[in-house]
């Protein structure tokens, strides 16, 4: 736990009143409603709420105290503003070389080239940000923010406006980052399809205070947060991968308590890859099979309403992975022709969504032993 | 009790604001006065300014209007000499005789600009008499102030050691030292004034002029300071 | 066609230099209280805002007439720097000097005041986040993106110092050669009913000023297009 | 067809040449990549781009040819700006009010209050925009344009940075407004979720040309466009919804194509309930029972990950929707360890993404009749 | 303890209306002019933005001059607007008006060109959308968004007008109770070594002035709290 911190802010009709610890790795996501204090939360960790009561302690370097601030430009930190902010006066190239030019080589962590070629700038760097579209502005304000080799990144809804495919550019990128630069990153997001991509730690704020927080695993299925109760519920799950798992049609074996899981090899994040294939994004897999060992850990998400339960294993489906699990509970959903069931799966939990109708069919009820069919493409 | 509009070169201004008290008391008559340099006001003539009578600084001025047919023909007369003087706001810097000029341990000497100023004209005299015009010149020690009004504020104010103003306004100084030069030692300080031609009333404008040769108007512009031949 | 005098010369020197001295010294020592100005959030802000404009309201001979006797030998500052030995400041050119600033002051910090006052905000807390400390900001953000105040504060300051004469003459005294400027020339052509000296002086003036705004509207008209702000 | 254009904008490294075709009602979701000109063109349509060069036609009412261009203020339109753009110097109420109180009291035709409380709006309506947060003010900014009573309404990403549950309030209300106000929509969004939900119409934009434009149904399964490689694909199905329908756990039953399917009551769309129920959102409809008569059409999407297909019906199982199609044909995916089924149901189209591994184990060849399983809540 | 004449009085008085009336016109005329700077692409502008800034190049009694040559009786406008009656505009309060006006002209046109450029752009564009015609944004958009041009438009152009004399005193005669001001009044009691007066009148104008920037500069202030801009 290496980011304490602690502040208070008082405004006209909103009050902020946080602490936390955070680990100093990993990606902890900022979840709560607009108007919940995310934002002014990660100003207050930059140092840009002069107004912030407070305490804040990274790596054991005190960022904040009663008596001192240490100012915003001294901390080594890079921040995505939530509404893409440029320098009007200089084009894209001298936009993103302004926090470049400004670290040391020395303490430079990413190249400048890569950066410019993943986040699709090449032919924008002549431009002045008055010339670019609103998904361009975002991505030269994320390189701005990356080029200064941060060892703390703020990131404040980075990808709100870009389309898919930039995206699915990008968040393997932020991913491959994150575990190759160990930089601890804190991400506001309203997206639960980049929490359950990124996240490990899960901070959901409410008017300004720590409703709950923790590992996302647990924050997911905690029946007392709004998690599983949203369209996107999903549960993580801990996963081993073999090495020698990579079959003839693409797909890859991993162990999940004792039990068999096939996925699609695209979705194995590329952390579990060599080295120097790490950059190669959205390229198929197949003629650069990983090579994670035996017992490397992944992590599998899998989506509440893509959990189908039956009592006997089925045939004649095109469902590849069947796991054998034990009911929890089965409680009411905000949907009432639903039910969400939890499942245990060795020490770990799981959760589906079926319709009421489905579990009185099958009878469904607590402690019985049933079979949780996931369709093969829904763990990422 | 009818109104005239007097157009007066700002030394003679509070002269001419007495004047106006005195004749105002004695005809009933107004006088509205109208200050500026000799050389604004005649541009100011020259461009239809409404006034009945110009009391200039300097011969020069009246002259030219007169040359341009502005004026009231045979209006224009002297209504008063200026007299030159060298004065210090320090108690013992300006000696008797004017030699400070030559010896003396000061930094600046005002005067007026010789070029358009009368009282600037005569002091170059003065300053050549004793020859120290050249000089003064060469070291740029010279002040050229627009008029004698500002020679004075740049004395009064210390930041010149001296300077060349007019006697009426010198007259209103207890403090300091001055020299009176000789009058010959520079061209007469002619002031005079004229009638104007677009006067709206010339009639009570020669009354004024003829007023101001009554003794009594007289004295009062040689008490000011200016050389009144006829009254010595 | 036309005949200028030595002292025309002279005259035209002089007055350059010191619209060029006094405006860029302005624009150096009035950036910082520009800044405070449109960032402080002190009471004493409007105070010095008022003073600030100040200078403006009395004729200028008069204000002159008062700088003399500050700046005099016998005055509070003059006094003192001529008890250092530098001298005392009436009738130089660095008074002349001091006399055009304290004038032009109001069109210097006001433009720059509003500029500072726009180019602040979301800017400048990105550029703390990308490693610039304040002056860096200041140097590389600020200044670039407040180029019209500074030209406006550099356009009126230079302008009003070419025509200003009543102060300077009251302070500097014109002296030939060193500080007899070229407006004082020009009055001095007009008392002295020389209209053609005069028409011609103002010429020259007046059309050197006109083709230099030009070059400078164009060149920052040209800024804007490139960036297209 | 009442929204006619035709525009070309040269720019230095950009060129737009769009000619369109719009419907006079429904929503026209305008997709394509991050500089791709759907800005741009919304721009043209307000008379924003005065370089653009054109010709503008809606309703039989010329806003732009070659010699006149109608000026921005006197088209009836609402424009919500990528970037939440709020008058810095008006506080939230007298933002809102600026648009409303310029439109005649006669042509509104929606109300005050309710857009406000719709918004989540009311406890800010004292506040300056420079108090708000990132979602508060693209929230204002959506009223704004609402509150002029457009007769067009022009968005532009207006949800990109909402949350998961202002988003969910938000978007009945906008399909509310639709189908009242018979207003046409033209909406740019990166959200498939929002494009399968709002869209009836769409046009595919690329490097400011239309790669293609048609009915939602047609574009989303055309094999041609990108839609059906993303991981959202999804077929829209048109189904009747019978009134009788309402069954006592909370599930609807639709025909499709002569065949039963069952929906969450929730996802039925707000438009097929009694009209003085529209503005109740969020609540059960456990209390109302939707008055839809038997032949109410309705649509409803289905996402290909959620489609199972089984060579036999299976049994003792969480998957209420059976649906006998026939295979149409099997093509490979960008994720080489997956197929995309397209699979015929009557008339109608539906995509079905299972892994390479099923396709073989079950033996799927084209023209094979077999049982597509949907998950009930997949539905909406 | 202060003793005015009534000549002072109405100085004052004449000052008073002569700064207030020339500001308010120049604010009125200017803004169209100004906008027109800050948003036309012709090429036109740079020329007029140089024209703009040439008065103040001349030295005032030479402007006043050369003004005088214009408006008075035998100039081509004086001439004219007396051969339709009205009467030339030499020594006349209207001739003030005019000549303060030009004379002010920079301080108004600049800071409010400065303010339209910034206040354009998506402002303007939103408020189309929102069915505000171009001169209904003007006036409820830009207008207030350009307060800070504004005041700082009006206090240039009252102080200048306030202290200005060389140019007022060519061209408006100096005639008490019609075209005498303060600034004149004073420089009289200068030039007629009446320092007491002058000290007077200056600190009445100093002193009041100086009130009065500071009401001007703590509402502006007050505004921009509450707007937290
Ligand atoms: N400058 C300010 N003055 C007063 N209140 C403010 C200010 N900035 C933000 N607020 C208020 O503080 C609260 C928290 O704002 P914040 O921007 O942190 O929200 P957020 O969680 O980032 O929301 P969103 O998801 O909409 O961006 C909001 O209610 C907002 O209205
Ligand atoms: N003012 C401008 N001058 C020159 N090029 C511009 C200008 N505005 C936008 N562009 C370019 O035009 C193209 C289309 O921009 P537009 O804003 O329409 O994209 P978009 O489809 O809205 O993208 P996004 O999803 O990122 O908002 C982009 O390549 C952009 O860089
Ligand atoms: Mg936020
Ligand atoms: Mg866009």
């Amino acid at each position: 736990m290496s980011l304490q911190l602690d502040f208070r802010i008082h405004r006209a009709s909103f009050e902020l009143n946080v602490q936390l610890q955070l680990p100093n790795k990993g990606v902890t996501v900022l979840f709560g409603r607009s108007g919940s204090g995310k934002t002014t939360l990660l100003r207050c960790i930059a140092g840009l709420e002069y107004q912030a009561d407070g305490k804040l302690r990274f790596n054991n370097q005190i960022w904040q105290k009663k008596t001192f601030c240490l100012p915003v430009h001294q901390r080594p930190l890079g921040y995505v503003f939530q509404e893409a902010s440029l320098f009007p006066h200089l084009n894209v190239l001298k936009n993103m070389q302004f926090g470049w030019q400004r670290v040391h080589e020395n303490k430079r962590s990413v190249q400048f080239e890569e950066v410019v070629q993943l986040l699709g700038l090449g032919t924008l760097l002549n431009r002045y940000p008055s010339q670019l579209s609103g998904g361009q502005r975002q991505r030269v304000a994320l390189g701005c923010a990356l080029l200064t080799s941060p060892e703390l990144l703020l990131m404040d809804e980075p990808m709100a406006s870009l389309d898919s495919t930039s995206k699915a550019d990008i968040l393997p990128f932020l991913e491959m980052l994150k575990e190759r630069l160990q930089l601890p990153v804190i991400y506001v997001t309203h997206s639960m399809d980049e929490v359950t991509r990124l996240a490990d730690h899960l901070v959901y704020l409410q008017n300004g205070e720590v409703l709950a927080q923790g590992p996302l695993q647990q924050m997911l299925t905690d029946p007392d947060l709004p998690f599983i109760s949203t369209g996107q519920a999903s549960t993580v799950l801990q996963a081993q991968l073999k090495s020698s798992a990579i079959t003839e049609d693409y797909l890859a074996e991993l162990t999940v308590e004792g039990q068999r899981l096939f996925i699609s090899q695209q979705d194995i994040p590329r952390n579990h890859l060599p080295r120097n294939k790490q950059l190669q994004t959205n390229t198929h897999l197949a003629d650069t099979k990983p090579s994670g060992d035996a017992g490397s850990p992944i992590r599998v998400r899998v989506m509440a309403r893509d959990v189908v339960l039956a009592t006997s294993p089925p045939q004649q489906i095109s469902l590849l992975n069947c796991l054998q699990v034990r009911v929890m509970d089965i409680r009411d959903d905000n949907n009432p022709s639903q039910s969400l069931v939890r499942l245990a799966l060795g020490q770990q939990i799981m959760l589906a969504r079926i319709s009421r109708r489905s579990i009185t069919r099958l009878g469904l009820k607590p402690d019985q032993q049933v079979y949780a069919l996931i369709k093969g493409i829904a763990l990422n | 009790a009818k109104e005239l509009h007097v157009a007066v070169a700002t030394n003679f201004l509070g002269t001419m604001q007495q004047l106006a008290q005195n004749y105002q008391k004695s005809t009933g008559h107004q006088l509205l006065i109208s200050s500026g340099s000799t050389g604004a006001l005649y541009a100011q003539i020259s461009n239809g300014a409404p006034f009945d009578l110009f009391f200039a600084a300097d011969n020069q001025r009246p002259e030219k209007l007169e040359q341009q047919g502005l004026i009231l023909t045979g209006s224009r007369f002297t209504y008063a000499q200026g007299v030159l003087v060298l004065w210090s706001s320090e108690d013992n810097l300006v000696d008797a005789k004017g030699e400070v000029l030559r010896h003396g341990q000061y930094e600046y000497l005002s005067i007026a600009n010789p070029d358009n100023a009368p009282y600037g004209f005569a002091a170059r005299q003065v300053l050549e008499v004793k020859g120290v015009w050249q000089t003064l010149e060469q070291q740029q020690r010279l002040i050229r102030a627009s008029n004698i009004g500002q020679t004075y504020s740049q004395v009064a104010s210390g930041a010149a050691a001296m300077g060349f103003i007019a006697l009426a306004q010198a007259r209103l100084e207890k403090k300091g030292s001055r020299w009176i030069p000789d009058a010959s030692s520079y061209s007469p300080i002619m002031q005079q004034a004229v009638v104007l031609k677009t006067s709206s009333d010339p009639q009570l404008a020669q009354h004024f002029v003829s007023w101001l040769q009554q003794p009594s108007a007289r004295r009062i512009i040689k008490n000011a300071g200016y050389y009144m031949p006829d009254v010595y | 066609m036309w005949s200028l005098t030595p002292a025309d010369l002279s005259a035209l020197w002089i007055t350059v230099k010191l619209a060029v001295i006094s405006t860029l010294l302005l624009i150096l020592l009035c950036a910082p209280l520009a800044w405070w100005l449109a960032h402080s959030k002190s009471r004493a802000r409007v105070i010095i805002e008022a003073l600030v404009a100040l200078p403006l309201v009395l004729p200028p001979t008069v204000m002159g007439f008062y700088l003399l006797l500050l700046l005099g030998p016998k005055g509070a500052v003059g006094g003192f720097l001529e008890q250092l030995g530098v001298g005392h400041l009436a009738f130089s050119f660095s008074g002349l000097v001091i006399g055009s600033m304290l004038f032009s002051l109001p069109f210097v910090v006001q433009p720059l005041q509003n500029a500072f006052s726009e180019a602040g905000g979301r800017v400048l807390e990105v550029a703390a986040t990308l490693r610039a400390s304040p002056w860096d900001s200041f140097i590389h953000v600020v200044l670039p993106l407040s180029r019209r105040g500074f030209i406006t504060a550099g356009v009126l300051s230079f302008a009003h110092s070419l025509g200003e004469f009543g102060m300077i003459l009251m302070i500097g005294g014109n002296i030939p050669g060193r500080t007899q400027v070229a407006s004082i020339a020009i009055y001095n052509y007009v008392e002295a009913m020389d209209y053609q000296g005069a028409h011609q002086l103002s010429s020259i003036l007046v059309l050197s000023s006109f083709t230099l705004l030009i070059c400078i509207f164009a060149l920052n008209r040209q800024a804007k297009v490139t960036q297209i702000h």
